[in-house]
């Protein structure tokens, strides 16, 4: 058991393991201090930060909809600066591999924060968050415009030499196209799918049941079309994919990994189950020992379509 | 430190045609739970709903003074307390807890005031039982639409709780809300030390906070809101809270709550 | 209860009722003669016909995911001809509401497929399925081009006095862009979502499960984006919408209207239950008793966001 | 005409740690179904799977000659069938049937040999009952890994069958597969008019049919498809048969079949 190697890289960084946890679905890392060695995970995706801080949305900002939710939180946070001075300390002390969300409702937002970042200890990637469907500043016009991708990873690049992980929105025609524009703009790795825009309405009173009328679904529902675009997306570039989108099991992390992922991240089922990280390192673990897979990393983009293509 | 544990259903009685209590084989959490804390469950056989839901710890079962687990008085209303309700001897329930802050206890000659509104009954039993072991004198004041949803009178009763009933139809009690027997109370006595705790709906909540500040009483309240995690890591459960410089901010109410001061809150 | 009126236009066309059984989930609509009355639903969109008939693609054409599933069946069909001699005759004499679903692999083929079923007895509407993400050759590329969609539509408007109703992809940035090319070029409705292009893998086997890799995600799962879209599609036209996706109950086909629909589409649930559609009606009924709404139609639309936009 | 019925479980026996019987009252069904039809079942509370499963009609359960309901020989693979496994007596199942094309039923003094592989025996407790009662001679060939996974026996043996058994391990009857008494069978009885019968795994029915035929013997096989939806709605269940023209296409095997001639299927 203990010979095999769960470890994987994305760009420079190595990650101890697969299993990093999704941005906005683990607070700053420190709330789940108590129930997870935050050591033990692959890495710590925050909460998506602003320069400054954010109300965000009134509430109800969560819904739960068939094997999914949705949800328009609205990115409330505390701002990169309180973060660094509040947060940043406990999670190096706890030897978390931090990746930090970041948004801007404008380019020389997401280059300042990056700047700010790069400055500060203990911070091993940024994830620029370029695809919240519930903000309409959000970075949202950046995701789903080619060159608005490109030029925000372009000008990010420029000014740190962290990893840069812009994280894509599903709701495109073409996903592969704007991992590809990523990587022309010199994106380390890519993350994929944040939640697809959806809305939920309560039929007595005729009103939406999120105060933002529409949100963001998450969950095990999403999880078919989030394997294809990670599938696509990973067939489109050489740079590694983060793949996410309802994983709830090792099982699932198994499959975002043969489809092209050389990391995951989980978010929804973290809710379900904050001790969800052993049981699906367990689980992966077994399932290398049992087809002598020596390494995890050696499972990504191994999906065997050859048989079928010859239909 | 909340623990995750599988609790088998020890039994499981029906109140009425919407309200059980359950009992579940969860003692590491009924040990480390106090009055005011909740717990997040999940049947753990259904694969829906995909979220666990907050609960309150009604009581804290005792054989012989040892601890066997933990009751949970539950309304149904949807998918997860219909599961409850209709939940079987040995069937498992997951059950994550104990979360949130509870109750700030009071100390004698103080004494205490537990306003519930249906099912915000659930945390006083525990609440009631850890004042009176400081001394305190206790006090419930209880409304329902009707007296065919009071519960439990007997259990608060026995243990020698002061009992105040309120019903909407006048059946048992006072005809009305609960603020009737409160309001009557609060100028009653208006020269003893008297702390307000409430649990109820939220507009019930607001009304019991509007009436002890109005008579300089303090309250504690516990609100619910929806929750998605329990432990501060989705933001869903955010409740508006004063700021010192007069503006207003949202707090997590499952880590910052869900008791809160009644004066705290920035009520709608 | 006899006053209510559950009848809803689509353009000049009026149904009975506004539930239509989904193209590729009800047959031919005769295979479902024995367990309904086919003339007691709105309407029937009979599976998807190509001039000439197809094999479609091998099996596995199916699989179960978390509320919902992926099918790719590939489009396998009699072809319109036979279609027309074997099957109409009969949906003719079952007095149903018959709605053709056509594909085709160029626009001649829509063309000509259209002014076929234009001089044949018994058809009510056409619905162009320019989304059908299974195949390369199904219209895919009209229903992902605002100028395809656009250039198709007119096409086949130019022959044909039937209702057109183009249907939509959901696999595309912004779903609404496609229903207005489609009002444009002379649509009478649009309908919509088809299915999300996904796939799952067997992590066991590491082989996707369906043979034809990747598949249509349809079901409860993607409800709640699907009434996104509808909500999208009816702001942005005039003409009227048919919702679809993960319909189950009368509470989702009420959800479908208030946020826009006119009319709507149930598919998958009715594989898991065939005797769905009274129970909708019934539900449906009940609604509109209980609220004193005399037409269904009244609902369209007509989702309260003002409350939650004064935020 | 399928009819949908709310079943209750009227008891659930365990044959092994992956097989059980499962009786459902839903007696109108169990009148109008034909051997080799199936039902397509979904526990009623459950809220997966999404969609129903296909199970043949086991046996028909009769109280004084009145039908009362249907079993089914379930073996666990999967969501529904450890559903089926675990369903407690007075659990509800959606049942819908019968469907599908029923075998064809012979005519003396042709014999019946019926092929079972594993829980391929499902379809032929009702098959024999059919087939004695027209006067026909019923051979039961039936293989599984090991002696544990053979069921039923005695029932067919008290009802005259003759039984013969193959097994993976050896355990019982022949070592191998049931092609193996088969043949052997088939070598003997070559002046004899048989239907050879089969239910179980793709690659068996395959081997079954071919060897059926080599001998010059009819066959009647029910295949195993994942379907949609039992009726011809979804295209799922298709299988490959022979055209006219020497070519192939695909049929549905949920109104086509499930039982088909072994000869017409293009077996891959
Ligand atoms: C800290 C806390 C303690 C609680 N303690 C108890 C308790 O001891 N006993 C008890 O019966 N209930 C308690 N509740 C409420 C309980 O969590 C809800 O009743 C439960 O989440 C409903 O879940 P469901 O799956 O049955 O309903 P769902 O199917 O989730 O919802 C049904 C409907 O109720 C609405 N709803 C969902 N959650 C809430 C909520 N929190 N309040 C009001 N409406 C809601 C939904 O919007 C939906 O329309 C508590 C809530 C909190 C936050
Ligand atoms: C006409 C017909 C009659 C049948 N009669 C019986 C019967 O009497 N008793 C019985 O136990 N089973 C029978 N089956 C098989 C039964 O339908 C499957 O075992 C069942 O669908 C599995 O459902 P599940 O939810 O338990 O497994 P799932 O969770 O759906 O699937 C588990 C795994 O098994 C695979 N699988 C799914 N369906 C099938 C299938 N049909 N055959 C093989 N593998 C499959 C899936 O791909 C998946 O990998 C019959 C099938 C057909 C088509
Ligand atoms: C409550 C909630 C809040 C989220 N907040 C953020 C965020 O701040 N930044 C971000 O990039 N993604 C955010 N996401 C998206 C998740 O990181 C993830 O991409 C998505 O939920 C899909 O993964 P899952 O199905 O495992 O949850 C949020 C998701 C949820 C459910
Ligand atoms: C098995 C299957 C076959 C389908 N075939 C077609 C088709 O031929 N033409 C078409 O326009 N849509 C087809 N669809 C899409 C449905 O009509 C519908 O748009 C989609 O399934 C969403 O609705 P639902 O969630 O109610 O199933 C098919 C869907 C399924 C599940
Ligand atoms: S419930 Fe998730 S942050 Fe409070
Ligand atoms: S199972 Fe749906 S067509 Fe056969």
């Amino acid at each position: 058991m203990g010979l095999t190697d769960l470890s994987v890289k994305i760009g420079s960084l190595t990650l101890a393991n697969p299993l990093i946890a999704a941005s906005g679905c683990f607070g700053y890392g420190v709330e789940y201090a108590g129930v997870v060695d935050l050591s033990h995970l692959g890495g710590v995706a925050v909460k998506g930060l602003f320069l400054t801080e954010r109300q965000g949305h009134p509430p109800e900002r969560i819904v739960e909809t068939p094997a999914g939710m949705l949800n328009a939180i609205g990115l409330q946070g505390i701002g990169v600066h309180r973060f660094i001075k509040e947060k940043l300390p406990e999670l190096r002390e706890r030897r978390a591999t931090v990746i930090v969300n970041i948004c801007g409702s404008t380019l020389d937002e997401y280059v300042e924060l990056s700047r700010i970042l790069s400055d500060a200890e203990g911070v091993a990637a940024i994830e620029l968050n370029i695809s919240c469907p519930n903000i309409k500043e959000g970075g949202i016009t950046f995701g789903c415009s080619l060159h608005g991708t490109f030029d925000v990873v372009s000008a990010v690049r420029k000014v740190t030499r962290l990893p840069i992980i812009p994280k894509l929105t599903p709701n495109v025609t073409d996903v592969a196209s704007f991992a590809k524009a990523s990587e022309d703009a010199g994106a380390d790795a890519v993350s994929l799918v944040n939640t697809f825009l959806a809305m939920a309405i309560d039929v007595e009173t005729r009103r939406p049941k999120l105060s933002n009328i529409v949100g963001g679904l998450s969950g095990p529902a999403i999880r078919p079309i989030a394997v294809r675009m990670v599938y696509d997306c990973h067939r489109a570039v050489k740079i590694p994919v983060i793949g996410m989108g309802g994983i709830a099991s090792a099982k699932d992390v198994l499959e975002f990994m043969i489809a092209g992922a050389s990391a995951v991240q989980v978010g929804t089922a973290n809710f379900a189950d904050p001790f969800i990280w052993s049981k699906l390192l367990d689980g992966i673990t077994e399932y290398l020992n049992r087809h002598h897979i020596p390494r995890v990393s050696d499972l990504t983009g191994t999906v065997d379509t050859g048989v079928h293509a010859a239909h | 430190m909340p623990v995750d544990v599988e609790a088998r259903v020890i039994s499981n009685t029906r109140l009425s045609p919407d309200y059980n209590v359950i009992a579940l084989a969860a003692p590491e959490i009924a040990r480390a739970a106090a009055p005011g804390q909740f717990v997040m469950v999940k049947p753990a056989q259904a694969s829906a709903p995909l979220l666990r839901r907050p609960f309150s710890v009604f009581e804290v079962l005792r054989t012989n003074g040892r601890i066997e687990g933990l009751t949970l008085l539950s309304k149904r209303i949807g998918t997860t307390t219909n599961l409850l309700f209709n939940a079987a001897v040995g069937d498992v329930i997951s059950c994550l807890g104990p979360l949130g802050r509870p109750f700030d206890l009071i100390d004698p000659p103080a004494e205490a005031w537990m306003v519930a509104g249906g099912v915000g009954l659930a945390p006083f039993a525990t609440l009631a039982e850890a004042l009176q072991s400081r001394g305190i004198n206790v006090t419930l004041i209880y409304g329902a639409r009707t007296s065919r949803e009071l519960f439990y009178l007997d259990w608060f009763r026995t243990r020698g709780v002061r009992v105040l009933l309120a019903t909407e139809d006048g059946s048992s009690g006072d005809r009305g809300r609960v603020t009737v027997p409160l309001e009557r109370e609060l100028q009653a006595a208006s020269d003893r030390n008297v702390m307000v705790y409430a649990c109820g709906p939220e507009p019930m909540l607001e009304a019991v906070a509007h009436l002890a500040s109005r008579y300089g009483r303090p309250s504690q309240v516990s609100v619910e809101r929806v929750m998605g995690c329990g432990l501060g890591g989705c933001y869903s459960c955010v409740i508006p809270v004063r700021n010192d410089n007069g503006g207003q901010h949202y707090v997590r109410s499952c880590i910052a709550g869900p008791v809160f001061s009644g004066e705290e809150i920035v009520w709608d």
